[in-house]
């Protein structure tokens, strides 16, 4: 865990590049973003604010999906569910409206870290992942692509995901609840199919509803290898200041914490609760107490 | 102000409008200071917004001994609003004084350190360790978190208690001591009364309403712990008429708190009676909101002709609704 | 609700869904009322709303004689909200009983008086004129109202006057009397179980809360007195809480009131607690609100298989939303 | 006075039909409305609410400017302002958008009443007059059209107006206060003019700023002539039943309202104030207490 960090986010006003219906339900939204903001890494998110007048109070937090330049400018891509009336009010937003964008948030994946990269993505959770495999792409590193879904409709940006991986050999595999598309079952059930085959240390980058991290967490603890899962929590700064998205800690992360003492940053100062903000939204699966975690 | 002032002010250069004041011995260089529990120690911000421009920073409360705070969910949006229950998270008095507040001097803030506690000992002990420290230009003590189990808003919304509590505090600080209140009490002038006789030098009016959101799928609250506290533009209306009432009560300066997002909400808790103001959950939307808030009533002070706050303040009356309307004198054609 | 019921709920016909309620000896067809003031005296919206669909109507608070109000403005919106300083405008005790409540009956509604006095005497020479009447199923003493000079919110926040006043009243009916409570207390536990104690058969929880709109272009209130009540979806989490407080404090039912606008906000309250609900500021937004919100409230306990409001009622618990949440599960790929 | 109105009024889903810009700053909105919508008549007004979600809680006044039928739906027109979040907001509407409308509402000017009408317009007061001058047109009334403005940008729908008028051979009169198009004047000017040579009695329907309203009021008081003023007041229910939207009575019209005692309908019956919403919009100058009027 790094002790301090250098704060570099900021707060921009960006503008509606594209803007488009992507599978069933969702929406790929691109911003093109105004010089000094800084280029996010998988893993990262941001927090949108709608133009005034705004329907809602808070900006909502958005998992980047994509940074890329195109003529000199940063674009940055968000995957997203319409879902109430924050998202929904997004979702109407034509190319050239603007959106306050707080960010590059949080900590992102650490994707350097040395072993067979596992890419683990459950629905509306491939957002970071198809950014995280791009990543590896660009870095020369092949990787295993793991999606599951409930069904095949909701498969979002498989299409994208199989471009990026194809460049560098990597795999996409399927899984869905009902078995309308790939290995009918879980994402546990592909890795179970998977590991044996892979050169080991195996490292996990997941995102996902929490069930499913949870169960990516203990099956990589069981194995020992290293899971890396990208949390959600309701939240209001997104940037560390209100406390209001803790996670559990885990009793080894406690003791951590507390054995830093007076030594470390007061924002990951508290023994107890993690900020999923600042202290993640990324954490290595032994950080959390997945029990607890709701 | 007359009706003909209205129609033809004369503006004047923004940078001539002075907007200091004072609070006790404590001079701002402007009303606009952050609220506590909503900036953070101060530093987090300091790479976006200029600490120096602002009037201060209160800084979230501090405990004695450091606390984790309540389980999750810690926040919910409501209507124009948001219920927080973080249960007074914080870094505890040591590392407080140890490495937050060298921090903040470095970033040369005017520094208001909030403190909290459970009896008037624990806040005794907050004050002897800090009362001294050259880095606090005062202290504001929160009688008001409705988020604790012990020592919140309800514990704290007897007077007899509050001026005893302060006639005790009183000893251990010669910097301006400021007692933030709470909305949920019958007469607030009873606990602004009682808080200015216990000595003292200002009233934070007000901390959030104690609210509670349902989550029917669940059936349960959408917080951890049932109830939380509301803040936000919802409260804005409520926050001004326990701002003025309990500036209508006291001669001591009240600072408003509640819903605060422009340079107009602003001048309109000035005008109800404040001296200086917070900006609270406003920075969570927007990290800049509390500098924006000093430049927009700076312009709209200028764009009138009026180059001091005192101009403005107390200028409110209740009855002067009655008048005839500017705008609509303004597209006469009589 | 245990996680496997809430996954897989058994859905029912929605005419299948026995919304009864009991406010003492009065049974309501359902549990929504419309609230005091915002309905007028429940003919003049008898031609979009048919009066029979709702558990009651309860009308503009009464007086002894005509008030004819404050003087403008009268209303202002804010956030979410609005406040109004009507000031008790009403027809008077003579023209109610002789003109109002005839109509009324002919149109079956079930009739709930709110009535209102600056002092014990006036409410017991309502109740002496009104109490026998066959065309009010209860009264409703607006003990609360923000809006007037004398026997307003703070003058009946005494407990001890509440309960004696409530004992005088006892004498004068054999209908339910609901007292109406102000949330602007301390502790609404105390004026609550006040009332109990003298006799009322239910609690309404809550009217407006004191809240202030400063106009800065004519240095005035936004209403011609100084401070209104605020209403509306902005006050919902803080009536919730008030609500959920009283109604743990209390055994007789309470009636939960402020911001209700869906059939969702209505259950929420009675998952709180409440027996039955007022739809207020939500009928000027939509004059067919309080049917729709019957409809909406059918609607949801019928997919979930739940014929009886009792089966929702009580099952809000503090600690729920710790629970692994049910949408989170639905989308579990495990 | 009426005594007893049979109420009308529905809240019904209204689809918008045109929606443009007109003169400078003002829009003009045309909305199909459903069946069951009763035809307003010239001063009444309708409360509009913006489709969810809404920036502002409550509906919004708005005069009615025109009703016709076309291919048996009745559209009705408003000309507004958009002056603050509400109809800013509004004035977004595509066409195709719903809009929920209550209405018709309140009473209208009694154009029926004998005499030389003259209609008296200030600023975007226009609205419900270009309505009179069709209807008049319509029953084969001769008018005078007065319309005052601060400068001639804001002389909206004049055109509309000049076209109407021409078929009865009314006539237009424009007063501007800086004297940029018409009388350099205000209306009142203007009266004074034309009333020499007009046939009495003279019945004016006027509508604008309260401050001209009361100097037409006292202009026509003044002479004996009538005049219909139509009133605005900050609103929340526009049906009557918050008691919110009060307007000061004269002395004489308190005195009307306390002889018919208990026989009056209680709408009506607050000897002290009239209720913009039911009682008006629609004055006759004699009911109103015009020094107390704001
Ligand atoms: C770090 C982070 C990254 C995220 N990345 C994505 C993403 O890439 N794509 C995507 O579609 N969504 C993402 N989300 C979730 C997204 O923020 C919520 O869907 C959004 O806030 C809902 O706002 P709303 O106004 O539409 O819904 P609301 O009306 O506020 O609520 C609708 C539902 O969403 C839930 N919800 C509200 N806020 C949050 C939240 N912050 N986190 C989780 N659930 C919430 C509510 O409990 C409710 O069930 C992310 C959330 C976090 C914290
Ligand atoms: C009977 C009636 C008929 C009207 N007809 C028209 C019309 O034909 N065309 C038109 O452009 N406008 C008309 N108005 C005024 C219109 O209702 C207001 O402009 C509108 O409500 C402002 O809403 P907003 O949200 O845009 O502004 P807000 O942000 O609510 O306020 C902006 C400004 O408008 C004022 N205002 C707010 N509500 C009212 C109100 N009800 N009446 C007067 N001023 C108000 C405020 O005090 C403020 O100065 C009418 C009003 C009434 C009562
Ligand atoms: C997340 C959050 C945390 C808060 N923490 C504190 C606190 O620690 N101490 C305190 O005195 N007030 C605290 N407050 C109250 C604020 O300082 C402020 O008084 C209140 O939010 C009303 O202002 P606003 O509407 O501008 O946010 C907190 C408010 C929020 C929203
Ligand atoms: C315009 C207006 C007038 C009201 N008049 C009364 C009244 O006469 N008596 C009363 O007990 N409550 C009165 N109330 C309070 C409402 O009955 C209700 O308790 C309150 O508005 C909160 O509910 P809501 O948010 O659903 O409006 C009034 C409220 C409004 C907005
Ligand atoms: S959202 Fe504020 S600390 Fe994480
Ligand atoms: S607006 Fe409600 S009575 Fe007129």
């Amino acid at each position: 865990m790094s002790v301090t960090q250098t704060r570099t986010w900021r707060q921009v006003s960006a503008c509606v590049r594209t803007h488009t219906a992507q599978g069933e339900g969702f929406r790929w939204l691109e911003l093109e973003m105004p010089e000094g903001f800084e280029t996010p890494v998988a893993g990262q998110f941001a927090q949108l604010l709608l133009p005034p007048p705004s329907p809602v109070l808070l900006p909502r937090p958005m998992s980047v999906a994509s940074a890329r330049r195109s003529r000199g400018r940063l674009l940055v891509g968000f995957l997203y569910a319409p879902v109430g009336t924050g998202t929904r009010a997004l979702a109407a937003l034509e190319p050239g409206a603007h959106v306050e964008v707080t960010g590059p948030l949080g900590r992102g994946y650490p994707l350097e870290e040395p072993g067979t990269p596992i890419l683990v993505a459950g629905g509306r959770g491939v957002a970071p992942l198809l950014m995280a495999a791009e990543a590896l792409s660009r870095a020369r590193r092949r990787c295993e692509f793991v999606f599951g879904a409930r069904t095949k409709a909701l498969l979002v940006g498989v299409a994208g995901a199989r471009l990026r991986l194809s460049r560098m050999g990597s795999r996409l595999h399927v899984a869905t609840d009902d078995g309308s598309r790939g290995t009918q079952g879980t994402v546990i059930d592909v890795l179970e199919r998977l590991a044996p085959g892979l050169e080991p240390p195996l490292v996990l980058h997941a995102c996902g509803p929490h069930g499913m991290l949870a169960a990516v967490a203990e099956w990589a603890m069981a194995r020992g290898a290293r899971a890396h899962l990208a949390m959600e929590s309701v939240m209001a700064c997104g940037t560390g200041v209100c406390r209001g998205c803790p996670l559990p800690r885990s009793h080894a992360a406690r003791d951590r914490v507390l054995a830093q003492g007076a030594s470390a940053n007061a924002l990951q100062g508290n023994p107890e609760w993690a900020m999923c903000c600042t202290d993640g939204p990324v954490f290595e699966s032994r950080e959390l107490d997945w029990e607890r975690v709701s | 102000m007359s009706h003909s002032e209205r129609s033809a002010p004369r503006p004047i250069a923004a940078g001539r409008v002075d907007l200091r004041v004072r609070i006790g011995t404590l001079e701002l260089r402007n009303p606009v200071l952050t609220a506590s529990g909503t900036f953070g120690y101060g530093d987090e911000y300091a790479h976006v917004v200029d600490l120096t421009s602002l009037g201060g920073v209160v800084t979230k409360t501090v405990t004695v001994e450091p606390r984790s705070g309540n389980a999750p969910a810690r926040v919910a949006e409501t209507a124009s609003g948001m219920l927080n229950s973080i249960g007074l998270e914080n870094v505890g008095l040591a590392r407080f004084r140890d490495e937050k507040l060298p921090r903040l001097a470095k970033l040369r803030a005017t520094v208001i350190a909030s403190i909290g506690g459970e009896t008037a000992e624990e806040l005794e002990t907050l004050l002897a360790a800090l009362g001294a420290s050259g880095s606090v230009g005062a202290f504001e003590v929160n009688f008001s978190c409705p988020n604790v189990a012990a020592g919140g808003a309800r514990y704290w919304a007897d007077p007899a208690r509050l001026e005893q509590t302060l006639r005790r505090l009183r000893r251990h600080t010669a910097r301006p001591l400021i007692a933030k209140l709470s909305p949920d009490v019958t007469d607030i002038r009873e606990t602004a009364r009682a808080c200015e006789a216990g000595g003292a030098d200002a009233i934070t009016a007000v901390n959030t309403f104690v609210g509670l959101a349902v989550d029917l799928d669940r059936m349960g609250s959408r917080l951890g712990r049932a109830t939380g506290g509301l803040s936000g533009p919802a409260i804005k209306p409520l926050a001004l008429a326990r701002c003025h009432e309990a500036a209508s009560a006291v001669r001591i300066p009240v600072i408003g708190s509640g819903g605060i997002v422009t340079g107009r909400d602003a001048l309109e808790f000035i005008a109800a009676g404040a001296t200086a103001v917070q900006v609270g959950t406003a920075t969570f939307v927007e990290p800049g909101a509390a500098p924006r808030v000093v430049a927009e009533m700076r312009e709209w002070l200028a764009a009138r002709g009026l180059a001091r706050l005192d101009d403005l303040r107390g200028r409110f009356s209740a009855t002067a609704a009655q008048e005839p309307a500017a705008p609509v004198a303004a597209e006469s054609t009589r």
